[in-house]
């Protein structure tokens, strides 16, 4: 219950903090930390225009998706505090969730008859693909770690200890980061700020929502960043932790989390679209070399 | 005697393979008709006289007489062409009986049976393969038959290596050889004469696949 | 005994009847006599599956010996399942059927397979005799060839059924070796000759033989690289056929592979390794083809090798897990594998169904042709669209459940064991996840190109929604998709029955407790999961209730997008994809060239073509062809000829010793020197 | 006995030759069946017991003469449906049944006989009467089919007559007189194996003509593809068993002697060469009355296969005979009913048959079933067995290379018979369409459904006759 809380608080400042790293290192003043928040607030209060080709799947896909990270959100745990749901191998229902929800994005986008949503449709369904596998191999890899298979009992008995183990926990808070960059279409694979359709991804899914469930789809995107920033503050959790050290350091990992996505969408551009694919999959690269690190540490090979 | 006239015999085959008319053909099988004769005289004189006349006439009457005059009706009432039309020169011919003859001999050698008359054997082996490599190589249908009766030849001098002992055999062979050959030569008389005008084995090769 | 009894007499009279009754009446009869069958061998599977085996034999004269007829749970749940979608087949059959009620003896024909394969499919799950089995095997096969072929005056669906006839034949003979085997040892056809034999002998052995039931499994469930007759059998079979094809039919390979592991003693480890391998290649591949495919039952075929491939892992990490001595593998395994053979008989008949009709509704298969569908087929919409989750595998739907049994075993196995099956189910959760994404991908093409977006083509005008006789059967299989899905603990419960079979062998706990409590949550989960979807639609409604709603066309960059031809089509939406891994595809492409100033209107077309099947199958076969034909010479109409072969058989069987003689002498004396 | 048999079908076909009267030809036959099924529930009842010297009635004759029996009721009611539908002048007609008459007399003394010569007679007498069957339609391509197989199977009779002269060397030499198969057996450990082996090899090469095999195989798909349906039959059944006949009395003597392996690697190739042929032709073949000859080639040579195999295989092979035997003249009769249809045998210019003739397109689909060995098919059982032989006797290579041909059999066989069940014929004008009877497709049904019962249930007697056929055979 109490991740929920926090997540749902930081999902509220998360972007405004992104846009402000931004905005400060390209030497500008920018929006005030609460801006997207506001603009999400003023898209709920609109009324909305829908395409003539489209159906009643365009009109739910944003809801579920939503309804899907809300649902994700439920289960990821607080250091010794498990997730309001809670099981062995929770974090599968995790990934398939949030696949849900992007079924139903996908969907949406092919529903308007567009020739630019279907195109963004297709980059995103298999840039998601290839990023899906980075993360499995890495919760199994720390299952093999801990033992467990369960977020929350995976979270609450992981501790790092020789210097391997710590190589591995840079590199899993990396290949986090980076998926969730994936997952929110950020920087290095796509540009939110792009006005040409043809090298958009994610924007350009979504461009004929409009109103209540473009909001959702905007504020969705936040939960979600607040989501895998979660996950990452979960590394540097232990159910030791009284909870007056632990919020602090959950809400510290979301800052540091959130300037350097700022950092990140600063100084780098936008990889050359055919580019993307091998990159996504390089994670998966990494998350195997993770996954050997740990049979190291396991002793399992020597 | 019967030696030598088994070597002649061996030697008609020989001829067979230069010969390249027909008419020459039909000679050879009316005169090994009438080696057939002598040998079979000479081998056979002791068992019974009824077998014994059924050879002589067999050989004299049928394989001299009634077969050659038969293969020359045909040629004349079905306009046959007089040559034998070989697919491979006679020199070829000639070498391969020869190789045939010797392979009989060789093959003959490692056989290690007193009781068999060896030359019987040579000269039946060499008629029967002689005959095969004639039927193989002419291209008309009438060589067939020459080519078959050249095999019956053999194997009747190959029965009368057995034929001592086994004159029920001897007689079967010959009721074999009246009556495939008759038949054969009915047909042919009858029929592929009337429809092909032509006796050339590519008429007859229309039933493949 | 009875019960079987009453089952063949229904079979023999309702094929009989069917002779005899008027066209319209055929489709009844069948549907009568399938749903007595049904209940009949419900009577037998349900007990079963509960905990009473049912076992009987009799004597089948001096060929069969003893027949002995078993039902175990394993049978059972193989029965139940394809009972139930066996049943909704014929009833959205006798509805599909109606469109060639003019074609009296070809509908004689094929209800009367529809109750002969139904009959011969229950038979396999009952008889326990190797002779019996191969007897009642070729009788599916032979039935199932007759259903596949029902539009025959097509010669494609002529050629896919003789393909599709002759893999199973080789099917057959894979697996009359293995019967042979046994039999020649051991004297007996019954089962379990193969487990009394298996245990007298070295795991080598047994391996080998298990290979060979493998391998005739195998081509019946179409794992890699024996599916190629799938994707031909499939499409063309009416819809009904293709769901009963690629629901239960293709099944019986699963089954028979389960109950040969159940049979047989050896190495599990190296059994369930070369399982695990066989059909993580099974499942990427099956999917890959299937993304790239343009006809959609095409497309769903190449599924069904995917799921087939998703199943084969679950069967593997049991396998494994019985080598390792592990309960919990071996329970997620083997009732992961059942279940969800249970879930894709759902899943994919409904999609088979859905196809079927939109098929007669359109008049074509080709995705590119269609698209809208939703405004004009609503139902059918919803339906494919359920089904589309249920096989990729997302929650709240059936798919989900038994991929998390599989999963949560594949992650039980990366933390217990040896190092070497850590990397091997480290690969098979790597395949089970690229399975999924690329099943998401493909099925996002699917739905969305076929029913969403304007059509691409022109289309009848008449497209109507479906009968609600034609949606009853249907929404049956939602219900159940749906069932599994928030309920999952209860069907966890009964193929826990089957899949104790496995693990009772070795392993002392009988209760697989824990994973039913696990999958309460997981019900819990996809509840909260339904619930909170409908919170937020309310929340929506309630939020734009006075906001203004205004429709207007798509946005177009500033272009008018009336004309449906600027949309996305299949291809371009799985382009990216397609290039990824353009070397592990064969892409058949007809296109011609621009020429001129002013280019006339031209024409291209893609062809996808299975690279695996012209490697494995085409080339041998165009090989041994040319081999076969060189050897046409000899009946060429000679007579000469003939005598000549005479001779030279004889010469050779001379002369071959000798020369061979010759031949060893010659090496005798290059030794000596 | 069998001399009254003898004289009797004689005088019948005597009478059928001469007769003109078509009421007269039909009481013929019938009678002739009658005198047929008399003698043949005669020579059963006197089983084992010599009749004129020369003829014994033991276990494999009386299995091949009830063969013959059974298949030759359908046979004369095919051919008198094919005369009727072709109209035949009663002088033609009258050629037919005395050939087939004698055919079938000369068949059955060929199996009583105990005496190797005798048989070689009467098998020269099949070729004889055959071959005025062949020549029934009196065309050029009759003509051809017809003086093929009269000059290659009187090459390989002489050929059989050349193996009998060693095989009488041998017996010469071992102390025996007589040809008898009997005295041949009890004489065989004695005989000179040099003179054995050549006999064995000229008779089995003179034999193949008839049984269908490799080398000699080549005369019997023209005759077979020539002749009209009914008789087609019957060459396709009891005429090949009758060179089974040949080569297993031979086999049996050559059992005795130490060469049994050397006859057993010959017959196993010629096995597997047979159904290899056999495979290069059904996959080439554009004629279907052809392809099933073919296709008993293929059974032939899996027949030889088992039998040099050992041990179960030997039973399996003569139960694969009986079996081929009824369930191949089926598929000929059937070839008559289409050749009735279409007036062709081009596989090119058939199709649709699933319209023009329900039954006999489900007599062809069941055949097919049936022919290529498709479990529940009796055949299946045998195949089995062969194939069980082989793995026991180690031959796994074999094996795979058999299973391999028989699957591209069974996928030629079948792409031919469904592309004519069911794909639009090429220039096929279907106005005049001869409408055939289904009661004709009866007897087709009775045989193939015999081959199913016999296969899976085989009748105690049939199993006891096998046992005692290959009773001298060593186990």
């Amino acid at each position: 219950m109490l991740s929920l809380l926090l997540i749902i608080i930081a999902s509220l400042f998360f972007t405004g903090i992104i846009i402000r790293t931004k905005s400060i290192l390209s030497g500008r003043k920018g929006p005030g930390i609460f801006q997207p928040l506001k603009d999400i607030w003023r898209l709920f209060k609109k009324g909305a225009v829908y395409s003539n080709t489209s159906s009643f799947v365009f009109q739910i896909a944003p809801s579920i998706y939503f309804a899907s990270i809300l649902m994700a959100i439920l289960m990821i745990p607080l250091g010794g505090h498990q997730g309001i749901i809670s099981f062995k191998g929770d974090f599968i229902f995790f990934a398939y969730v949030l696949a849900l929800g992007k079924f139903f994005m996908i969907v949406s986008a092919l529903d308007t008859g567009s020739s630019f949503s279907g195109m963004g449709a297709s980059r995103e369904a298999l840039y998601s693909l290839l990023a899906e596998p980075a993360f499995f191999i890495l919760m199994s890899s720390f299952a093999l770690l801990t033992g467990y298979t369960s977020f929350h009992e995976i979270f609450s008995t992981l501790h790092f200890g020789t210097y391997i183990s710590y190589a591995i926990g840079a590199l899993a808070a990396f290949v986090l980061v980076i998926i969730a960059l994936i997952e929110n279409s950020r920087m290095p694979i796509d540009d939110p700020k792009t006005h040409l359709e043809l090298t958009m991804v994610h924007e350009v899914m979504i461009l004929d929502n409009s109103g209540f469930d473009l909001g959702l789809i905007l504020y969705g995107t936040n939960l979600k960043f607040a989501m895998y920033g979660g996950l990452i503050a979960n590394f540097f959790l232990t159910p030791s932790y009284e909870w007056y050290f632990s919020i602090p350091i959950f809400i510290g990992v979301q800052l540091l989390f959130a300037v350097i996505v700022g950092i990140l969408e600063s100084f780098m551009a936008r990889f050359r679209m055919n580019h993307n694919p091998q990159y996504i999959f390089m994670l998966t690269s990494i998350s195997l070399l993770i996954f050997l690190g740990v049979l190291l540490v396991l002793g399992k090979i020597a | 005697m019967t030696n030598i006239l088994l070597i002649i015999f061996t030697i008609s085959l020989i001829y067979l393979g230069v010969a390249n008319r027909l008419k020459s053909y039909i000679a050879v099988i009316s005169f090994q008709g009438i080696i057939l004769f002598g040998v079979a005289f000479i081998e056979l004189i002791e068992i019974n006289w009824l077998n014994l006349v059924l050879i002589l006439l067999e050989t004299i009457v049928f394989k001299t007489i009634v077969i050659p005059y038969f293969l020359n009706y045909i040629i004349k009432k079905n306009k046959i062409t007089r040559e034998a039309e070989p697919f491979l020169p006679d020199f070829l011919s000639v070498v391969i009986i020869t190789v045939i003859i010797l392979g009989s001999f060789l093959l003959s050698n490692t056989i290690n049976d007193p009781k068999l008359k060896k030359i019987f054997f040579v000269v039946a082996l060499s008629a029967l393969f002689t005959g095969l490599y004639i039927i193989v190589s002419r291209r008309k249908i009438i060589t067939h038959v020459m080519g078959f009766l050249v095999i019956e030849n053999g194997v009747f001098v190959l029965s009368m290596a057995v034929g001592n002992e086994m004159p029920m055999l001897v007689n079967i062979g010959i009721l074999l050889d009246i009556f495939a050959s008759v038949f054969l030569l009915g047909i042919f008389v009858n029929k592929i004469g009337d429809v092909l005008k032509e006796g050339d084995v590519e008429h007859l090769s229309k039933l493949k696949d | 005994m009875s019960i079987i009894i009453c089952i063949i007499i229904v079979t023999i009279l309702s094929t009989l009847l069917l002779t005899l009754v008027k066209e319209s009446k055929k489709a009844y009869v069948a549907l009568f006599a399938v749903i007595i069958n049904v209940i009949l061998s419900s009577f037998i599977a349900i007990p079963a599956l509960i905990g009473s085996s049912f076992e009987q034999s009799f004597y089948g004269g001096t060929v069969f010996v003893n027949i002995p007829l078993r039902v175990d749970p394993l049978s059972a749940w193989f029965i139940l399942l394809m009972d139930i979608t066996v049943l909704t087949g014929i009833l959205y059959g006798s509805q599909y059927m109606k469109a060639y009620k003019n074609q009296s003896s070809n509908l004689t024909m094929h209800f009367a397979s529809y109750i002969l394969n139904h009959f011969a499919m229950i038979s396999i799950y009952i008889v326990q005799n190797s002779f019996a089995l191969l007897c009642v095997w070729e009788l599916m096969a032979i039935t199932s060839f007759l259903l596949i072929i029902f539009e025959h005056h097509k010669i494609d669906t002529l050629k896919a059924g003789i393909n599709y006839l002759i893999q199973s034949h080789i099917s057959i003979m894979f697996m009359t070796m293995g019967f042979i085997w046994v039999n020649s040892f051991t004297g007996s056809f019954d089962f379990n000759a193969i487990t009394t034999y298996t245990s007298t002998v070295s795991p080598a052995v047994s391996f080998l033989l298990f290979l060979c039931f493998f391998v005739a499994f195998a081509i019946k469930a179409g794992f890699v690289p024996f599916h190629t007759w799938l994707p031909y059998a499939h499409p063309t079979a009416p819809a009904h056929v293709s769901g009963v094809m690629s629901g239960v039919i293709i099944k019986l390979g699963i089954y028979g592979i389960l109950r040969i592991l159940l049979l047989i003693k050896g190495d599990y480890m190296a059994m369930g390794y070369f399982i695990l391998v066989i059909s993580v290649i099974t499942g990427i591949y099956g999917v890959i083809l299937a993304i790239v495919q343009h006809n959609i039952k095409k497309l769903l075929a190449y599924h069904s090798i995917e799921n087939i491939g998703i199943i084969g892992i679950g069967i593997g990490l049991g396998c494994i897990g019985l080598g390792l001595n592990n309960f919990y593998l071996s329970f997620a395994g083997f009732g992961g594998a059942m279940l969800h053979t249970l879930n894709h008989s759902l899943f994919k008949s409904l999609l088979f169904y859905c196809a079927g009709t939109i098929y007669q509704a359109t008049h074509t298969l080709n995705i590119e042709r269609l698209g809208g569908l939703i405004k004009k087929m609503p139902q059918t919409t919803i339906l494919f669209l359920i089904a589309a989750l249920a096989i990729c595998g997302l929650p709240p739907f059936n798919g989900f459940i038994s991929e998390f049994l599989i999963y949560s075993g594949l992650f039980k196995g990366v933390l217990s064991g040896q190092i070497s099956s850590t990397i091997f189910f480290i690969t098979a959760i790597l395949g089970l996840v690229i399975i999924g994404g690329l099943a998401m991908l493909c099925f996002t093409k699917a739905f969305g190109i076929i029913f969403l977006g304007n059509e691409r083509h022109h289309l009848p005008e008449n497209i109507k929604e479906a009968k609600p006789l034609m949606l009853f059967p249907k929404y049956i299989i939602v219900l159940f998709i749906l069932l599994i899905g928030v309920l999952p603990q209860f069907v966890v419960f009964l193929v826990s029955k089957p899949a104790l079979l496995f693990t009772g062998k070795n392993s002392i706990l009988t209760q697989p407790i824990e994973y039913i409590q696990t999958f309460q949550f997981v019900g819990i989960g996809a509840i909260t999961l339904i619930l909170l979807s409908l919170m937020i639609l309310w929340i929506k409604k309630l939020v734009t209730k006075p906001a203004i709603v205004s429709v207007s066309p798509t946005w177009g960059c500033g272009y008018k997008t009336e004309s449906p031809k600027l949309q996305y089509t299949a291809n371009s939406f799985v382009r990216p994809f397609r290039k990824l891994i353009s070397p592990i595809l064969q892409m058949n492409k007809k296109e011609n060239k621009i020429e001129g100033v002013f280019p006339k209107q031209i024409h291209s077309e893609t062809h996808p073509y299975d690279k695996l099947e012209a490697v494995l199958i085409d080339t041998p076969l165009m090989y041994l062809k040319g081999f076969l034909g060189k050897f046409k010479f000899l009946q060429n109409g000679k007579a000469q000829f003939y005598i000549l072969y005479g001779m030279i058989f004889i010469f050779l069987i001379i002369t071959l010793p000798v020369l061979v003689g010759a031949i060893f002498y010659v090496i005798e004396l290059i030794k000596q020197i | 006995m069998i001399g009254y048999y003898l004289t009797s079908a004689f005088i019948i076909s005597i009478l059928l030759f001469f007769n003109k009267n078509l009421k007269v030809n039909y009481l013929l036959t019938i009678l002739f069946m009658i005198l047929q099924w008399g003698f043949t529930i005669y020579e059963y009842n006197h089983k084992n017991i010599t009749d004129l010297v020369y003829f014994t009635p033991d276990s494999l004759a009386i299995i091949f003469l009830v063969i013959l029996s059974i298949v030759c009721i359908p046979a004369f009611y095919h051919s008198h449906i094919f005369c009727n539908s072709t109209k035949e002048i009663p002088y033609n007609r009258g050629i037919y049944f005395a050939a087939m008459v004698i055919l079938l007399t000369s068949l059955s003394a060929a199996y009583l006989s105990n005496h190797i010569a005798i048989t070689w007679i009467f098998v020269e007498l099949t070729t004889l009467s055959s071959s005025a069957l062949i020549y029934h339609r009196r065309n050029s391509l009759s003509l051809e089919g017809t003086w093929k197989y009269i000059f290659v199977c009187s090459i390989s009779i002489t050929l059989v007559f050349i193996g009998i002269l060693f095989l009488s060397l041998a017996v010469q030499q071992s102390g025996g007189t007589d040809l008898f198969y009997k005295g041949l057996f009890s004489k065989a450990a004695g005989m000179n194996v040099f003179w054995v082996k050549l006999a064995f090899l000229f008779i089995f090469t003179g034999y193949t003509s008839k049984a269908g095999l490799v080398p000699m195989y080549t005369a019997g798909i023209d005759a077979k593809d020539k002749a009209p349906s009914p008789a087609a039959a019957l060459f396709g059944s009891v005429l090949m068993n009758i060179g089974f006949i040949g080569i297993f009395r031979f086999y049996e003597i050559i059992s005795a002697t130490s060469i049994l392996a050397w006859a057993n690697n010959i017959m196993l190739i010629t096995g597997v060469l047979s159904v290899f042929v056999a495979t290069v032709y059904m996959l080439h073949v554009k004629n279907l009355k052809r392809m099933f000859a073919y296709s008993s080639v293929e059974h032939m040579g899996l027949i030889m296969i088992g039998l040099a195999s050992g041990g179960i295989g030997r039973y399996a092979a003569i139960l694969h005979l009986i079996l081929h035997s009824l369930a191949k003249p089926a598929l000929f009769f059937q070839m008559g009913q289409v050749s009735r249809i279409y007036n062709s045998k081009m596989i090119y210019e058939l199709g649709d048959y699933f319209k023009y003739n329900l039954t006999g397109a489900l007599v062809l689909l069941y055949a097919f079933f049936i022919v290529t060995a498709m479990p529940p098919s009796g055949m299946f059982v045998s195949e089995f067995l062969i194939f069980r032989s082989l793995f026991e006797s180690g031959n796994f290579y074999v094996l795979v290379i058999i299973l391999i041909l028989l699957t591209m059999i069974i996928w030629a066989f079948g792409k031919n018979i469904f592309k004519m069940l069911f794909i639009k014929p090429v220039g096929f004008n279907d106005l005049n369409v001869e409408k055939i009877s289904p009661v004709e497709s009866i007897s087709q049904f009775v045989l193939l459904t015999m081959v199913i019962y016999i296969g899976l249930n085989p009748p105690h007697e049939l199993v006891l006759l096998i046992n005692s056929a290959i009773s001298n055979l060593p186990h």
